[in-house]
């Protein structure tokens, strides 16, 4: 199979949704870029350059460079989405969800559900998350949680460029809202990505790995932390399976109960805040519905409760890293009643 | 074409459309100091001329969104009366299955999408239908209600901007009853309302809300504005609010004095009556026919409403999604 | 001591704290009413009547009726904060805090951190929040697990009379940003209140009974229910312990570990949605941290995964109750491996 | 006093602000080109009159909110050199303690409220720190710096109809250099900038950014009307944008002979030197001496910020609150 990196795999989804439905839209601050200016046209293509090469393709009318005006135009994405587009709308970065937050909750989020089921909306919102580019407190959060606590969302976040891709093209062929999270430091990777079209369903879990003796939850970036993790234990003899649920809404509970059934012993990774994160939801339906099975505290290695911060090693501290997922690892093996 | 030039038959349907709203509107009144509706509703009784003198230009494939006080605009778009009755009792055989009430009415079929909850919640609605119709090709208009209050909320200065750079086929129709909720609005809005259209390049018109006619041709001249890609419209429009602010309010911000004028003075039935009759254009008859009838109609919305049954409980949690997972 | 309403309660905190202090400042949507009109002038004291009086006390310099623009006032609120006063903001309904978000999270949260260190942030934003008032969507959420998981916020569910007042004040008198959150439902009811200023302080669970068979956790309205259940169980000969944690942020991990720890059965309701939600989030600080002593499953009792719909019975559907509370504590009780 | 009217040692002074922001800018550009900085930069070079033109009306007690591009601000308000460029790097002697950066640079003992990294995140704030004075019954102004792009953004429209509803002493500085980041605000701003304060009754003036003079005054007259209590005034300030939008940032939107000729003829550091010496006011050797002690100085900050220590691994969680629990 092809070698392709994550943006890549995201732009060849959209030029495939585009191509093959007129109804798929873009939308965006510099989704294009220099619009009205004297030099190169579609000289971006989105901040990271994801959309690339739309503009040439479909043209100013579906690929729409918009003001700095969020709640206009995401908005606009939700007022189209239920009178027959699918637009795909783009925040450059997850944090700025606040200044446009009600039109993805209060509306977009239930028209269906306040309109007796009359409503069909599908909205894509993508946004990049996440630490370690050292852009400090207002560029690099998670947010996922908020997002996932909101009934009528459902949430996506990629670890690869194969999922990035097939869920891409099911988010944008899904007929609810979609919160599409893609982590800046994950643009670049690169892995295996068919040239033609597939979708990923949603609420299906990837096993990334089989180990008897721990369960590891992580998401997007979390995921290459954890399988770093599986490399170290696996020299120390403890065998861990890495479950990456690939979206947290809806969540594959099924999966998740399976393996912490199996293993008895779970940790589960999250960049997000701790307080009503990921990993505390996961966590609570562990203690709820596989009680039985557990040997082992339910162990969460999560940012701490602190904005992002600016210098390079604290921001390094800020986010879970292998050393740290080993070590909660050994702790819930090491742990006796 | 003018409202005076409108046909016998449009004529009756405008006045009909604003004598439902009015109707329906005191009774909803009645029916909630009577505690018989589980909500609340914010009624608008006094403001029928604004839904009816604007929707009377559209289309059903022409898409509208409102507001908290929608169901003027709900009514004069097309939305069925049964329905929606049904759904501020929060019944079953409602709009919205009585999931919705009164602030969340919508009939998408009928290009209604939605009473809205959030002030300044519509203006980036309608700015996306409008996109639908440009990304289609289609000649299909939007209009966003929203109130002298709105005008102050961030996403309606945000939707007029994009509107005008992108040239959507969008109105913006600003009813402005002097309040927003207890607040005159000359206490909140800074200088004048037409002015942020302008500000912006963006066409505008003031007119009197209290005459269907003056609202329908300015709508008119919108409408079809905006259906040669000419871009948006800001139309101001001046109504009195009837009612207090929602149903309970005890509306002492006002006084007796001024809310018994306003009710005299400026009633958009009784100015449509007299100038239909001035022009000869229908008989008090045929107005007094509509009357009755829209008191049949609602009536008989009413006793549906409560005759119907509640939701069933296992609709609690469908329609979340489409499909999930 | 005398009874007074909750509501009156915090009109009283809000009069010691003005009268007390010249830099407290209230403003919001009708916090007066009737402004630039011909009527009554204090007309509403806020669309719930909590700041009734505050006009004429200290007049409309410092009781401000603002424009319906949420961002501007609740950030101008946050820009006095780190300029000199201590506003006190009112959102009639959390819910609206979509079209404020991003002055409230990445603004007055994160100016100490940001600034390291050199900010001090006095803002109180109040609001009301909960279903049950047949409001439907957009007028009903709880959306406490979203300020929860901010740091940089502290977050209050005063569930009494009594410490809407003692909270008040100390969120007033707080130097960083508090998110004071009041149940429609609760205004109405009566309890014991001093007519003197006192402040709760935050972080400080209240135990409001205790027994030895199960842990029932609550906030705001719910902890009434938790109380309803308690009846009902008691007739059943199971005791159960209630904590009201009263601040979500800071919590009173101490307290709630303890009687976690003494019945070893754990019931924590929740008017919230689910997913990463107050319960879920106390839910996992138990399963991580008093595992061993735990004897069932942790059992949460929340609203469902959807919005609050408007018909009266779904909405009573939609909301935990006292059978659903008690229901969920003899399933912990009986529980066996 | 207009500008012209200013002491021998103010005009300095407000040259050594801009030579300043000027060669802080060149030598961050150089150092993250060098990849020693961390983070990302926006850059203010071109702008410098305009922030030092505003501020040099301002004393130590008003406040100002900035935005991304923040450093000019800052320098202008008084900011620590030494601590800004140690904040750049990342470092415990940084002006935040190294956990804001270039995004975050604040000094509120400076009435410098703070860049932004939110696109109008600043226009509230600025009204708050008004409102403070207006509460306190103190004359201190604030002034919000904001881009051309983030006029469009909502909080920017709210806050300017709040602060004029309230007759706020604030003064919106709308720096428009002509891009949000790669996009052309002639193809998102609608209409034109000063009448969207004209339509609220705002007072307002357009002004040359690249004359320190024409700002000086323009701001010198917005604070007396502030400080008098009469509200508040929109200045638009037309500067050329010398970087790209960010560090990085191909700048390949723009051709290469607009952005010679820019630097060519839109320098308002040579504009000032022009217009000082025309006027003799100022020798040519008084301005060189400026400039020999700020390339110093600048030097000085970078070999300091280079030498400091990262801030200590436990500061990761101190500062989140003043108190917790
Ligand atoms: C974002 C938001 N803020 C505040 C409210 C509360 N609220 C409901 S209606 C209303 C007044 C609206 O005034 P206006 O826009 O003039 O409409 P009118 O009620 O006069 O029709 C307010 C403040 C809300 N629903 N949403
Ligand atoms: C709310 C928000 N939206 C988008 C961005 C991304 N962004 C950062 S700077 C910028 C352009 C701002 O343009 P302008 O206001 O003209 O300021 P300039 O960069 O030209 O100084 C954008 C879109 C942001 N930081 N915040
Ligand atoms: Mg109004
Ligand atoms: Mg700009």
């Amino acid at each position: 199979m092809p070698q392709k990196s994550f943006r890549q795999a995201l732009n060849e989804a959209l030029h495939h949704e585009m191509g093959r439905d007129p109804t798929v839209i873009v939308l965006g601050e510099d989704i294009a870029g220099g619009a009205g200016a004297s030099g190169q046209q579609d000289a971006w293509g989105g901040a990271f350059g994801v959309t690339k090469g739309l503009l040439g393709a479909f043209g100013p009318l579906r690929v729409r460079d918009t003001p700095i005006s969020e709640s206009a135009f995401v908005g606009a994405a939700a007022g189209a989405a239920v009178t027959g587009l699918r637009p795909v709308a783009e925040i450059m970065f997850v944090d700025f969800l606040g200044v446009c937050f009600d039109q993805i909750f209060n509306q977009a989020a239930k028209f269906r559900y306040m309109f007796g089921g009359k409503a069909v909306t599908p909205f894509v919102l993508r946004a990049t998350y996440g630490a370690g580019t050292r852009s400090a407190s207002q560029h690099s959060q998670a947010l996922y949680p908020i997002f996932t606590h909101v009934p009528g969302l459902k949430v996506v976040i990629p670890s690869s460029p194969y999922d990035a891709k097939g869920l891409l093209i099911q988010a944008i062929r899904d007929n609810d809202p979609v919160i599409f999270l893609e982590n800046k430091l994950l643009y670049d990777t690169v892995g295996e990505v068919p040239d033609g079209a597939y979708a990923i369903p949603f609420g299906e879990a990837n096993v990334l790995r089989e180990g008897g003796d721990a369960t590891i939850i992580a998401f997007g970036r979390m995921v290459h932390f954890a399988q770093e993790a599986t490399a170290i234990l696996a020299a120390e003899g403890i065998d861990c399976t890495v479950v990456d649920p690939r979206t947290t809404s809806p969540l594959d509970e099924d999966t998740i109960l399976e393996t912490a059934e199996e293993t008895g012993r779970v940790v589960i990774v999250d960049e997000a805040n701790p307080r009503c994160g990921m990993a505390a939801d996961i966590s609570s339906i562990i203690a709820e519905n596989a009680f039985g099975a557990l040997k082992a505290p339910i162990m969460k290695v999560t940012a701490p409760h602190t904005p992002v911060p600016y210098a390079p090693n604290l921001e390094a501290a800020y986010l879970p890293d292998a050393k740290r997922i080993a070590e909660a690892v050994r702790k819930t093996m090491a742990y006796r009643k | 074409m003018t409202g005076m030039q409108l046909s016998r038959e449009k004529l009756l349907e405008a006045y009909r459309m604003m004598r439902t709203i009015r109707v329906f509107e005191d009774r909803v009144s009645a029916e909630m100091a009577s505690g018989d509706i589980p909500g609340n509703t914010h009624l608008y009784a006094g403001q029928e001329a604004s839904a009816v003198g604007v929707c009377m230009n559209l289309v059903q494939s022409d898409n509208i969104a409102s507001t908290h006080r929608g169901h003027g605009h709900c009514i004069a778009k097309g939305c069925d009366v049964h329905g929606m009755m049904a759904e501020i009792f929060g019944k079953d055989t409602g709009i919205c299955r009585g999931k919705g009430g009164s602030m969340h009415i919508a009939d998408l079929s009928k290009g209604m999408l939605g009473a809205n909850g959030i002030v300044g919640g519509g203006p980036p609605l309608a700015c996306g239908a409008a996109m639908t119709a440009q990304v289609l090709g289609r000649d299909d208009v939007a209009v966003v209600f929203s109130g002298d209050g709105a005008i102050n909320q961030g996403t309606t200065a945000e939707s007029m901007n994009l509107a005008q750079v992108w040239k959507l086929p969008v109105i913006f129709a600003v009813e402005d009853n002097g309040f927003g909720e207890a607040t005159a609005s000359s206490f909140v809005v800074a200088g004048e309302i037409v002015k942020r259209a302008d500000a912006l390049g963006m066409a505008f018109a003031k007119v009197d809300g209290v005459d269907f006619f003056a609202v329908h041709d300015a709508a008119a001249e919108a409408v079809a504005r905006a259906r040669r890609g000419e871009g948006p419209t800001l139309l101001h429009i001046e109504t009195p609010r009837y009612y207090g602010h929602f149903s309970g309010d005890p509306d002492n911000y006002r006084t007796a004095e001024e809310k018994a004028a306003m009710r005299r003075d400026r009633d958009c039935l009784t100015t449509f009556r007299r100038r239909v009759g001035e022009a000869k254009l229908l008989a008090e008859s045929d107005l007094d026919a509509v009357d009755a009838e829209v008191q049949a109609v609602i009536d008989s919305a009413v006793k549906a409403a409560r005759a119907a049954p509640q939701p069933p409980l296992d609709s609690l949690t469908t329609d979340v999604y489409v499909r999930y997972p």
